[in-house]
């Protein structure tokens, strides 16, 4: 038989008729749904349980304890640890996404030369030649750390010179150093115990000092009461973050404020407000006050303001010698609420700026923050974990990123007491990534291993039986039965922290009152923040809530 | 016009073939799991009888899902016997200690959130009652993948139509929301998405 | 026992550091921006804004407030509107919750909040290479074309519920279930609780008369307080519930 | 060429005169390449996803819901005159007819893809169906405007089938003669289920509480813009269909349907006018009194913003809305059809106003005290898309003007049979 135009249409009719009570089309419809829930283009979370791990932040000096969730291996979140005692659980803002930073797009993966790939045997022999050749400096941007001994080591060994980049706090610390005869870094604040905090522009609630430390204690004994525990007087051209929260806000004009601390100290005098003699100020209050454009009545205020509730300490970003008399006028030197000098003694650095950069070389290691451009025609090593961008360097050498490699975490900067943390490597260092120590270790192979440097430290901390450990609930030094013990639970993350500071343990002198510099911008977090870039949800956040304009370079 | 309907009939027929027979072969592809395993051996050889000597929960109720390489390297950090899965075993995963790619058969997509601990310790439910009886058979299953939605065929389960399924046959939302009707525990959708 | 989770923001501790606002995203699987994103396209279920009395120099004050799902109790505008139950109040903890696989995207809900706390998906979600890998296990990465909003962490409560299943109890420890904000904030600004439980701190705050909340004669009864002491913050705050005809700008 | 120009022939009703192939062709070639131009931009949307618009987080709806509430409410000729047609037995409304059905599925079916394209996730736009949320006036739009583009399709069959070659076909004639009988109770159904879509679109943003400046209390479940939505669509209807046909007229050059008929509608389309203005003259005095200052919000937080200030609700309801009533309604206006013809661009004017207030003034004002006035302007995918579902629009409505009779109005039904 023989199958017809009309045949077909009806067949098809019944075809048509007939899929709807298969479940084709529904099977189909549903599963397309699903498909659009699990685009495969779209990452899927990893699996597997979840584990908890606790460390010290490396990205800079601040020391803060972390509390690292791992799944497969790998990060996956990030939160502050509540049982440390400095930082009481907070982090900075960028620490919650610091997980993300390995795989920011701007890692550094292979060692480049002038803007080229090259080899790690390239870098290595040129370094070897320019130490021939000589004289080569060492730059450490976080002196104190098991690395940093490596680092002296070699440069004991080679005739190269070891110098420090110092942060803007610890500058901010050196007039005391250097009056006081002391070594800057061991010099911090008692925030803990003052009652007044006159910042010069210091920006303590956005990433000064340990995140944590300040802006815990100003929750809990400054903010919003109009008659609070702790007086917070910020002194700032703009209204900073700081300035919006403080106490009292005044608004000298910009690169002002040691004249006004001078002027300030002037009236301390004059008015016998203080008891402590020191020498006059060079400046009279009409000049001041014109400079500064606030009115003499104000600056008499602020002066009364700053002995009426003592102890009272005054802060500056950045080194300016005028705050720093002006604490010495306050009294606010090596006593409890002002700047004391710890207990443990460490070596006094010299830093970079000291011999005007006549080098062969300068090798930067990864610590050093991107900002530092040495101001040299010597050729540049610079070990870094992101490439910040313009970099002037001609080696870029990668070097291992965060959680990565186990190192140390000495004293923060501005911390009152002695503290001392150990990071371990949660992840495995990633493939083509040598740090400073290693590099070094590769050229000398007799220089000490900065694991055996970490025992060390810690059999010297245990040693002096001083301090305790805080993992869940704090350990006092003394009862553990050995250095090993007590290691393997910093090594977990636990942090010691020794003794506070005694008091009087150094004062300061003033021959005559130091000429008013003026001082640097204050410089919030983001520009403190060690890593050259921020994590790409940190930038995206920042951007999207016009909240903080992230610097050109560190966008994601 | 007998002939039309007859036609029409035909290609009825021919839809209802080619959708209730080849239709759902078609639709899954057919994988094999990396090697041979069974827990049927396990149990009686190595009294390993109870789910819970491998498919742990811990203090914290999380599920430890498949046992890791480490696990099974508790036994097998040497070959135990001859067969070729051993040594695939040994050599490739507990050897070089890298996961074994399983391809997991009841694996639900990532906004789902069921807790075994929930489910076992405080209701009280058997494995079985979700996941059959496969821990006590000798053989290793196909793992079929839906092409589309990239689920596994358990999910949806074996029956295309849904009708007249064994227990533990099946593992969409609607057969948690029957169970959790059956048990008058009522939760809202935050309770099992994530 | 039915919880009803909510805040006390206190806007005088808030330092408008934004550590909130990372630490949700990071907790949920927020995907960095595209090139192409503008402040008004990008997912933030967190949101720190600043806020000003409009003056300039001296008298000028500014305070930060943030702005995440305020989880309303009553007539909660979202829910009504979804036209595929997307969007649903949680019985047992009262928490508005948006489920985005079940979401079509018409963005309904989206012009039905009036604290723009939701947001829709206009990228698919991408991460630089490699960095899937540090993703939340927890949480699942919503797909282009859906609106997501904050759900209280609520990934967290599933983790403290199945302690206590482990560890026989009925009700979750308070302790284990902290949303990742709370968590974050560096001042202890986010105080959270159960708001049903009427010797939480959490209820005792939101009691106290310097507690507000935002847009409170619209009568959606949020879960989520603010709190000052500062004047003009208030009167910026309360401008709707006073004077609602003088509108004043910031 | 002239085997196309006979083919083409083929299809022209007998004895009906249309254009020649080749000015058909010119015609229709610019609309066509507007159409593709929207497919594109609309392929964009599917591909990239909705970053390809303007939309934001603050602006969630855009150009697109505005021209889904427009081209609805210009729809609404359909339903309305089916309704006077047969419910009302306006006999002398039947050559209008067909037009209003072609007008009225092409505006459906363009407000559906358009809504297709609008939506994040097509493919799982079906779970409005399976998981409905009763609750929500989306739910009853999305069901009622799927079924009534249903009947619509039902009602353009017989339209369609009456083309010459289509009639040629015994089966499908018998069918169409039979199908005739079920029109009135399609328009009954049709006129129900509009009733309920046109107003719940108004719904859509009445119920919004959150959003004081849209927010409307009401009656039952149904906020008071429920009911002036429906209102506004019955009397821009006929304006609109009038416009086309009058359009239609000027184009192909001859008298399509008597002047009378425009009149009538004129009429129709003004008493409704009126009472849709004192209507909205009512609500808005309770919203602006009672309502909104209940919520916190009064007048001066809705029209203290250049440009979408008080001067286009003055403009929407004085020179849109009063004056072109007036016109339709008073005979001597009402005879000249110019000024008919005017009220009626005006009236549609009016009602677009208003759906564009409703849909973008309404997101584009502040909520949150510390909030601002946005501004949001489409990209051009939006626009493309926009133009693409009008060119849809012209290309459906001049094919069938040109192969089906539209006007050619039947003389009984006995007429069908013998012509076959």
């Amino acid at each position: 038989m023989k199958v017809s135009r009309r045949d077909l249409l009806i067949g098809t009719a019944g075809v048509t008729a007939g899929v709807f009570f298969t479940p084709v089309p529904w099977k189909l419809l549903g599963d397309v749904s699903i498909w659009t829930q699990n685009w495969p283009w779209i990452p899927q979370p990893p699996h597997g349980p979840v584990e908890t791990k606790q460390t010290a932040c490396t990205l800079c000096a601040a020391s803060c304890g972390l509390r690292v969730r791992m799944a497969e291996g790998w990060p996956v979140g990030i939160s502050g640890v509540s049982t440390n005692p400095v930082t009481k659980g907070a982090l900075c803002p960028l620490g919650f996404a610091a997980h993300q930073l390995n795989w920011h797009p701007r890692r550094l993966r292979e060692v480049r030369h002038h803007g080229y790939t090259a080899s790690w045997t390239e870098a290595q022999s040129a370094f070897e030649k320019a130490c021939a050749e000589g004289p080569v400096a060492i730059v450490d941007g976080r002196p104190g750390r098991a690395a940093s001994s490596v680092l002296k080591a070699f440069a004991a060994r080679h005739k190269t010179s070891y110098r420090v980049a110092l942060s803007s706090e610890s500058r901010a610390l050196t007039p005391y150093a250097i009056w006081g005869g002391v070594p800057v870094a061991s010099l911090g604040y008692d925030l803990e115990s003052t009652r007044t905090i006159v910042s010069f522009g210091a920006p303590l609630l956005d990433g000064w000092g340990t995140p944590g430390r300040f802006t815990r204690l100003w929750s809990e004994r400054a903010a919003g009461s109009s008659d609070p525990q702790l007086r917070l007087i910020q002194i700032e051209p703009t209204l900073s973050r700081t300035a919006a929260r403080a106490w009292r806000w005044y608004a000298p004009r910009e690169g002002s404020e040691g004249t006004l601390a001078s002027a300030v100290a002037l009236v301390l005098l004059q008015e016998h407000l203080v008891s402590t003699q020191v020498p006059i100020p060079q400046v009279t209050l009409t000049d001041a006050a014109a400079q500064t454009g606030l009115s003499v009545e104000s600056i008499r205020e602020l002066a009364h303001m700053m002995v009426e509730r003592r102890p009272v300490l005054a802060i500056a970003p950045d080194i300016n010698p005028s705050v720093a008399a002006l604490n010495v006028l306050l009294g606010a030197v090596g006593k409890p609420g002002g700047v004391v000098l710890r207990n443990r003694a460490s070596a006094s650095p010299v830093p970079f700026e000291a011999d005007g950069g006549a080098y062969r070389a300068v090798l930067i290691d990864s610590t050093v923050p991107w900002e530092f451009v040495p101001q040299t025609n010597a050729e540049v090593f610079r070990f870094a974990t992101w490439d910040g961008g313009g970099s002037k360097a001609d080696w870029l050498l990668p070097s291992p990123g965060f959680l990565e490699e186990l190192t140390d975490v000495p004293t923060a900067p501005t911390s009152a007491a002695d503290t001392y943390n150990v990071a371990a490597n949660l992840v495995a260092q990633s493939a083509g990534t040598i740090s400073p120590a290693q590099f070094l270790t590769k050229i000398d192979s007799t220089l000490p291993d900065t694991e055996k440097a970490i025992h060390s430290r810690c059999e010297e901390i245990f040693k002096t039986k001083l301090g305790a450990v805080y993992a869940d609930q704090p350990t006092p030094v003394k009862e553990f039965e050995s250095a090993q013990k007590m290691e393997d639970q910093l090594r977990k993350g636990a942090v010691w922290v020794g003794e506070a500071p005694r008091a009087g343990s150094f004062h300061c002198t003033l021959k005559q009152w130091p000429a008013t510099t003026p001082t640097a911008l204050a410089s919030d977090w983001a520009e403190t923040w060690a890593a050259p870039v921020f994590p790409p949800l940190a930038a995206k956040l920042y951007q999207e809530s016009t909240l903080r304009e992230a610097p050109a370079r560190r966008q994601a | 016009m007998r002939r039309n309907l007859l036609v029409f009939l035909l290609g009825f027929g021919i839809a209802l073939i080619a959708g209730w027979a080849v239709f759902p072969r078609a639709l899954y592809v057919r994988h094999s799991q990396p090697l041979d395993f069974f827990h049927k051996t396990h149990a009686e050889k190595s009294g390993l009888a109870q789910c819970d000597s491998c498919h742990v929960i811990g203090s914290d109720g999380q599920y430890s899902g498949i046992p890791r390489t480490e696990v099974c390297a508790g036994c097998h950090s040497d070959k135990l016997g001859t067969s070729a899965d051993e040594a695939v075993l040994v050599d490739s995963y507990v050897k070089p200690s890298k996961q074994t790619p399983w391809l997991v058969y009841s694996r639900q997509p990532a906004n789902v959130w069921f807790s075994h601990a929930i489910h076992t310790r405080r209701a009280g439910l058997a494995c079985t009652e979700c996941h059959g009886h496969y821990g006590e058979t000798d053989q290793t299953r196909i793992y079929e993948q839906n092409r589309i939605s990239g689920y596994s065929r358990d999910i949806w389960g074996h029956s295309i139509s849904r009708l007249r399924r064994a227990p533990g046959d099946g593992m969409k939302m609607t057969d948690c929301e029957s169970c959790h009707r059956r048990h008058k525990v009522e939760v809202g959708c935050l309770g099992c998405h994530q | 026992m039915i919880a009803r989770y909510g805040m006390v923001i206190d806007l005088d501790r808030c330092t408008g550091c934004g550590a909130c606002m990372i630490a949700c995203a990071a907790e949920n699987n927020v995907p960095p921006e595209p090139p192409r994103a503008t402040p008004r396209t990008g997912i933030t279920p967190m949101l720190v804004r600043a806020l000003s009395n409009g003056r300039d120099g001296a008298d000028r004050r500014e305070a930060f407030i943030p702005i995440t799902c305020m989880q309303c109790e009553n007539e909660t505008p979202c829910v009504a509107v979804c036209p595929q139950q997307a969007v649903e109040v949680d019985k047992s903890t009262g928490i508005v919750m948006q489920i985005p696989q079940r979401c079509l995207g018409c963005r309904y809900c989206m012009t039905a909040c009036p604290y723009h706390a939701r947001y829709f998906n206009w990228w698919d979600p991408q991460w630089p290479p490699g960095m899937e890998k540090s993703l939340n296990p927890g949480v699942s990465v919503r797909m282009r074309g859906v609106v997501e909003k904050c759900n209280l962490c609520h990934t967290r409560f599933h983790g403290a519920e199945e302690k206590a299943a482990v560890a026989g109890r009925k009700e979750i420890d308070p302790a284990d279930y902290i949303p990742a904000c709370v968590e974050a904030c560096p001042t202890g600004a986010i105080l959270f609780g159960n708001l049903a439980d009427p010797n939480d701190p959490v209820t005792l705050a939101a009691h106290s008369p310097d507690s507000f909340r935002l847009l409170e004669r619209i009568g959606t009864e949020p879960k989520i307080h603010y709190k000052t002491t500062q004047d003009w913050i208030r009167a910026l705050a309360d401008k709707n519930a006073n004077h609602p005809t003088e509108a004043q700008h910031v | 060429m002239s085997e196309t120009i006979l083919l083409d022939r083929r299809w022209i009703a007998r004895g009906a005169e249309r254009s020649s192939t080749l000015h058909f062709l010119l015609w229709l070639a610019p609309w066509v390449f507007l159409l593709l131009l929207g497919i594109y931009a609309a392929g964009l949307c599917f591909y990239y996803g909705l970053n390809q618009t303007n939309m934001d987080n603050r602006f969630a709806f855009g150009m697109w819901i505005f021209l889904d509430l427009s081209v609805i409410a210009m729809g609404a000729g359909a339903f309305f005159t089916g309704f006077l047609v047969y419910i009302l037995k306006q006999n002398d409304l039947k050559p209008m007819l067909n037009s209003a059905v072609v007008i009225g599925l092409t505006c459906y079916s363009g407000a559906v893809a358009v809504l297709m394209v609008d939506v994040g996730q097509p493919l799982r736009a079906w779970f409005t169906f399976w998981y409905p949320n009763t609750h929500s006036m989306l739910t009853e739009v999305t069901f009622c405007i799927s079924c009534y583009l249903l009947v619509l399709i039902l009602e353009y069959i017989p339209v369609l089938l009456r083309n010459r070659q289509l009639r040629k076909i015994p089966s499908f004639l018998i069918f169409e003669h039979q199908f005739h009988k079920l029109v009135p109770v399609l328009a009954g159904v049709g006129t129900f289920l509009s009733f309920f879509h046109q107003g719940s679109l108004g719904g859509l943003y009445g119920v919004l509480r959150g959003r004081p400046f849209a927010y409307r209390q009401g009656f039952a479940i149904w906020p008071s813009t429920f009911f002036l939505f429906i209102l506004s669509a019955l009397a821009v209807g006929p304006s609109f269909l009038m416009l086309v046909v009058a359009t239609a007229e000027k184009i192909t050059g001859r008298q399509l349907v008597q002047q009378g008929v425009f009149r009538k509608l004129g009429f129709i389309s003004g008493v409704l006018l009126a009472l849709y203005i004192a209507a909205k003259a009512v609500d808005t005095y309770i919203w602006l009194n009672f309502t909104s200052p209940a919520l916190g919000f009064g007048p001066v937080d809705f029209y203290s913003y250049w440009p979408l200030s008080s001067t286009f609700l003055f403009i929407a309801t004085v020179p849109l809305g009063l004056f072109p009533a007036i016109l339709f309604v008073v005979p001597r206006t009402a005879r000249h059809r110019g000024l008919l013809l005017l009220a009626a661009v005006l009236t549609c004017g009016g009602v677009l106003l208003n759906r564009f207030v409703m849909t973008v003034q309404t997101l584009a004002l502040p909520t949150l005290p510390f909030d601002e006035f946005l501004k949001y302007t489409p990209s051009w995918q939006e626009v493309a898309t926009f133009g693409g579902v009008i060119a849809y629009g012209v290309i459906v409505y001049s094919l069938s003007y040109r192969y089906l009779p539209l006007f050619e109005a039947p003389k009984g039904e006995d007429k069908h049979v013998s012509l076959g």
